[in-house]
């Protein structure tokens, strides 16, 4: 039971937890939340893989230990998840201001335009 | 060693405590609070798992950036929470979920501690050919070097995100000002910070970028902190937001990716391959994509912050 | 023959140099259309469109008259180290198909998206064009990329295209729609994304030919690798919407302008079915067996079943047409189960046709959808009274791109369906060759539902007449589809090019072979007519009771919470099935 | 040598750590928002104070000191300015000195 399990159990109740944010709540930007911890959890999952993967790079002598390919992945994905949260808070705050709703299934107003 | 164990397991159960607390609050902007805390204990914990530059970006990043982004939106929603409640599904679909999701956390779970025991892993490989890049930092290594078309896509993903945010704008409001993110009056608390940090902040943002190439740093840790500032003198509001439409700006926001692909064509003659350095050269090539790289995805990261353009009017409405 | 052979001889020599193009150029365009702004982005959005079409008509003769995929690796690093790209049959008909489809949609929308007479810059001038380059960039790197994680980042750059063209027009129902395809989307490559870290921690690679090679190899694959494909799977069945994932498609591609709509429908929704068919044909080939593939061949069932019946029932014609692509993408999944064995050719081959030939034809009637609503201010079906006599060209193109869907002599759907009867035939499941037909026969029902109330009624006064070229594109688009079986069968061998034993022109032409019998040509005729004369004696009696369950069901499906479930017990589902199967 | 460094790091660190509880406590404790500010941002600044010096002679001279130092003048500079506009935001409770509401002289916003 090394720390490196333990985090990656840490990361499965994450995931977990995420997903149940994401669909059972009601307000979208509780399931804006919920979907940054939901990458959390599967960012950390890669860490622990990254972890585990370790040992070469201190032998040589050479910056952090620990698999870097992971690292580099989890960096881009970081830089992704926040795009997506930028675009899903702009799209929540214009719905919003235009419409007096911040939920997805009630139909907001307003006519079914062409 | 069972003393640190205990230090992990009491940040581990720390962590899962705010998450439960960011799902289950009652009131968005506490939840947020929550998230934000929760998102500086995990870059704690990607430091006890080894990845300091994934610290510093999930730090700086995850829950910095993202969490002025929700508080804005958190503060900006509150009248409308009310309503939300009757949005609300029922309790046994609710149960049900979650014994899913429990279902899907326990076999992840379980997936997780059968993974195969010599771990596979590409650190040798990273190690062995790092000295052709000439950089030591092997996070830098994989993310200019091996992986570099994962980088300039991530950079040009950046653009239409932007743009997404942008088409929000009313007709009329396009090529206009954002809106200012701060209070009408910021007080002189807040003017003091936004004068007295920023230049340290620069600072350290430059460095990071700096030292990035050979110790845990580099071009996003760098271009986040630099954001950062930017939008701690618009909160404070000693700048206004700039025009969308401004040439200038932008031809900056896309000047780094530009930068990218122009070496990594040059790549084809020189080195033999798209994306690949010269030999010898791979370092400076590297280091000339980093700096140029920096100021766009500093601008970029902002202009995501600030949101879609409102009418120029005046001084930051 | 000879001279070509020598030109895509040097072509191949290039090596997979070719390869950077598709990727380069939509990037290229993309960062210089923000940067020289509205006044310029058309313009550049065209010709980079056209060059691109180009450099994919030399990339798929080199691929077809090489008969061996181009590759090429990234930085000079291969594998595992570095990314590699590969063009293979599959890839060349999707980098086809992305330029030609966009310019069609792109020369559609020089009206409507073009800058200010001034040249001065507006929202929809920039945003369109910018993102259509987005979409495009997106596609061509899910065609060539073989690395997992830089195909992750290839959906994400899709789908941050695809969102903001639902919310174009800024009305708030679809500025709600585009926030509901975004988060479900966010969800699916969550999944996705967690699917490629557990095959990482299993594998250490995330290669595609080197993956499925360690899997094959791999005598006790560890219990990672089916929660890994069940996930991925499912991650990418929520953006590709298969039924019961497809809440947000309806409202999102409804609710987009004309020219979004086409793209969406078209083109970005088999972008994540594309890595369905890569994960299931290339990285697990052997993996997943009959128990998993069932649950998708089902799923594909159902969907044309409901998503055909639920358009027979809509009032608005986007809604009709929105519904018409969940049922469509039901056919992407039936060949799964059909895939099993021998027959995973016929299958490789129905599915891509599928891909090619839905996108024309729902490109067209996108498209005349947009230029009917333009027209009258509305698109309610039952109002279209007359609407035949003034834009006929239009209806026409509406008409035969509907033909295409039904699966009439000629046409794509037709060649889909032949080659899923013979699939089922040589894998002995004839169960599954009943589907396509029922899915013909509905779609024939609402196809003449929209045509009767067009050609009905007085002809009605245009608010605002499409221009002659955007009529000519529809029609354009629906011949196309319509026309696909005449192409010399070689051009279909192209599709098996990559993979060993699979001669997919072969195929084809057996497929074709009976295509012009009498009896097939009455077989596929007769029940069109005898649906037609149903829906024409029902029309007066408005909708049965029938009518009324399904549009509930769909309803219920389509809310969050239920969507959500559906997703979760699916992946569960399919992990128990992957894990059972072997 | 050592030994006396490790020694004084040890007491210093812990000094810190009871200051930073002491800063909890206060929190829980005391009723209203301003007196929890006063308790947070005096404690828990002079606890981390306490613990960055504790580990100055853990940590390589110069360049790893200065860095902790630096994180402890941030901790400072931003601790004071969040007291300063939560204090501003939150509106005196009727009859206490910085009341506005009775006239009495408030303090500059």
């Amino acid at each position: 039971m090394t720390a490196t399990t333990l985090y990656g159990l840490c990361g499965a109740a994450l995931v977990g937890l995420g997903l149940y944010g994401l669909i059972c709540h009601p307000g979208a930007l509780r399931k804006i939340l919920a979907f940054n911890l939901l990458g959390g959890g599967v960012f950390l999952l890669f860490g622990v893989i990254a972890q585990r993967g370790g040992g070469a790079l201190t032998a040589a002598g050479l910056g952090t230990d620990g698999d870097p390919v992971p690292q580099a992945l989890v960096i881009t994905g970081l830089v992704v998840a926040f795009a997506a949260t930028a675009i899903a808070v702009a799209l929540l705050r214009r719905l919003a201001t235009a419409s007096r709703h911040s939920t997805l299934d009630q139909a907001p107003p307003g006519d079914p335009g062409p | 060693m069972s003393l640190a164990l205990a230090a992990d397991a009491f940040l581990a159960l720390l962590i899962l405590g705010l998450a439960i607390w960011t799902i289950a609050a009652s009131q968005t902007y506490g939840a947020v609070v929550g998230f934000v805390a929760y998102g500086l204990l995990v870059a704690l914990v990607w430091v006890r798992l080894g990845s300091v530059d994934v610290a510093m970006t999930e730090a700086a990043l995850g829950s910095g950036l993202t969490g002025l982004l929700l508080l804005g939106a958190a503060a900006h929603l509150a009248p409308l929470e009310a309503a939300e409640r009757q949005a609300r599904p029922g309790p046994w679909l609710r149960l049900l979920v979650g014994a899913l999701c429990g279902a899907v956390t326990a076999v992840l779970a379980a997936v997780v501690l059968s993974l195969p025991e010599p771990a596979p892993t590409l650190g040798p490989a990273v190690a062995e050919h790092l000295a052709t890049l000439g950089v030591r930092n092997p996070v830098t290594g994989v993310l200019l070097g091996y992986r570099a078309i994962d980088t300039l896509l991530e950079t040009v993903v950046l653009v239409p995100a932007l743009v997404a945010v942008w088409s929000l704008a009313t007709d009329p409001a396009w090529g206009g000002r954002p809106a200012s993110p701060g209070p009408r009056d910021p007080g002189s608390a807040l003017t003091l910070l936004a004068q007295v940090l920023p230049p340290a902040g620069i600072l350290v943002g430059i460095h990071l970028l700096w030292v990035g190439a050979d110790a845990p740093g580099g071009k996003f840790q760098g271009a986040v902190v630099l954001a950062a500032m930017w939008v701690l003198v618009l909160v404070a509001g000693l700048r206004r937001p700039p025009a969308l439409a401004g040439r200038p700006l932008r031809w900056l926001i896309v000047l780094g990716a530009l930068v990218f692909i122009v070496i990594g064509l040059s790549g084809v003659w020189l080195a033999g391959a798209f994306l690949a350095y010269p030999e010898g050269l791979a370092k400076p090539m590297i280091l000339a994509i980093e700096i140029l790289l920096t100021p766009s995805l500093a601008v970029i990261l902002g202009l995501l912050l600030l949101g879609p353009p409102v009418a120029d009017r005046g001084p930051g409405t | 023959m000879e001279p070509m052979q020598s030109l895509y001889a040097q072509i191949a020599a290039l090596g997979g140099g070719l390869l950077i193009l598709p990727l380069m150029l939509p990037v290229a365009g993309l960062l210089l259309a923000l940067a020289l702004g509205g006044r310029w982005a058309r313009g550049l959005a065209l010709t980079l469109l056209w060059l691109g079409l180009a450099v994919a008509l030399a990339i798929a003769a080199t691929v077809l008259y090489g008969a061996a995929p181009l590759s090429y690796t990234l930085g000079g690093w291969a594998p595992p180290l570095g990314v590699a790209l590969k063009a293979d049959g599959l890839s060349a008909v999707l980098l086809l198909l992305s330029p030609g489809v966009l310019l069609a949609v792109g020369h559609f929308a020089r009206r409507g998206f073009e800058p200010l007479d001034g040249g001065e810059e507006t929202r929809k001038s920039l945003a369109f064009w910018v993102l259509l380059l987005g979409v495009w960039a997106g596609l061509n790197t899910v065609a060539l990329a073989q690395d997992l994680f830089t195909l992750f980042v290839a959906l994400e750059l899709l789908t941050f295209s695809a969102v903001p063209l639902v919310a174009l027009d800024g009305r708030p129902e679809t500025v709600q729609a585009a926030l509901r395809y975004l988060l479900f989307a966010l969800l699916g490559s969550v999944l996705y994304l967690l699917g490629a870290v557990l095959f990482y921690g299993s594998f250490g690679t995330l290669d595609i030919p080197l993956l499925a090679g360690r899997i094959g190899s791999a005598d006790a694959l560890p219990p990672a690798v089916a929660l890994a494909a069940a996930l991925m799977t499912a991650g990418l069945m929520a953006k590709t919407a298969l039924l019961p994932l497809h809440l947000w498609l309806p409202p999102a591609h409804a609710g987009a302008p004309a020219p979004a709509s086409a793209v969406l429908s078209a083109l970005v929704v088999k972008g994540s079915f594309f890595l369905v068919l890569r994960l299931w044909f290339d990285v697990i080939p052997a993996l997943p067996g009959l128990p998993a593939a069932t649950i998708l061949g089902v799923l594909g069932a159902c969907a044309i079943v409901l998503g055909n019946l639920v358009a027979l029932g809509q009032v608005r014609l986007k809604l009709l047409v929105a519904y018409s692509t969940v049922a469509q993408i039901g056919y992407l999944f039936l060949i799964f189960p059909l895939a099993a064995g021998a027959g995973s050719g016929l299958a490789l081959t129905a599915g891509t046709l599928q891909i090619v030939s839905h996108a024309c034809a729902k490109a067209a009637m996108f498209l005349a959808a947009g230029i009917i609503a333009y027209a009258l201010g509305h698109d309610r079906v039952r109002d279209l009274g007359g609407i035949a006599r003034a834009l006929p060209m239009t209806v026409l193109g509406f008409a035969l791109a509907g033909l295409s869907l039904v699966g009439l002599q000629p046409s794509g759907g037709y060649l889909v369906k032949a080659l899923l009867q013979s699939a089922a035939d040589l894998t002995s499941q004839g169960a599954w060759s009943l589907v396509p037909l029922a899915g013909g026969l509905l779609t024939a029902a609402y196809l003449v539902r929209v045509l009767a109330c067009a050609l009905s009624g007085p002809r009605p006064s245009i608010v605002q007449g499409p221009s002659r070229p955007q009529e000519w594109l529809v029609l354009a688009l629906a011949l196309a589809s319509l026309l696909l079986g005449l192409l010399p069968p070689e051009v279909f061998g192209l599709i098996g090019i990559g993979r060993t034993s699979i001669d997919t022109a072969a195929l084809v032409a057996g497929a074709l072979a009976s295509a012009w019998t009498w009896d097939s040509l009455t077989g596929s005729i007769a029940p069109v007519l005898g649906v037609a004369t149903l829906v024409l004696l029902l029309k007066r009696r408005g909708l049965p009771t029938a009518g009324l369950i399904v549009t509930r069901t769909d309803a219920a499906l389509r809310q969050w919470a239920i969507a959500g479930l559906s997703l979760l017990t699916l992946t569960l589902g399919l992990a128990a099935g992957i894990a059972l199967g072997r | 040598m050592t030994l006396a460094l490790t020694l004084f790091t040890v007491i210093s660190v812990s000094l810190g750590a009871i200051f930073f509880l002491a800063g909890t406590l206060g929190l829980l404790r005391f009723p209203d928002t301003l007196t929890r500010l006063h308790a947070l941002t005096k404690a828990d600044n002079l606890g981390l104070g306490l613990v960055v010096l504790g580990l100055l002679p853990q940590v390589a001279w110069p360049l790893g000191a200065l860095k902790l130092i630096a994180v402890w003048l941030l901790a400072l500079l931003a601790g004071a300015t969040v007291g300063q506009l939560l204090g501003a935001a939150v509106p005196p409770e009727p009859g206490t000195p910085g009341d506005r509401a009775t006239g009495a002289e408030g303090q500059t916003p």
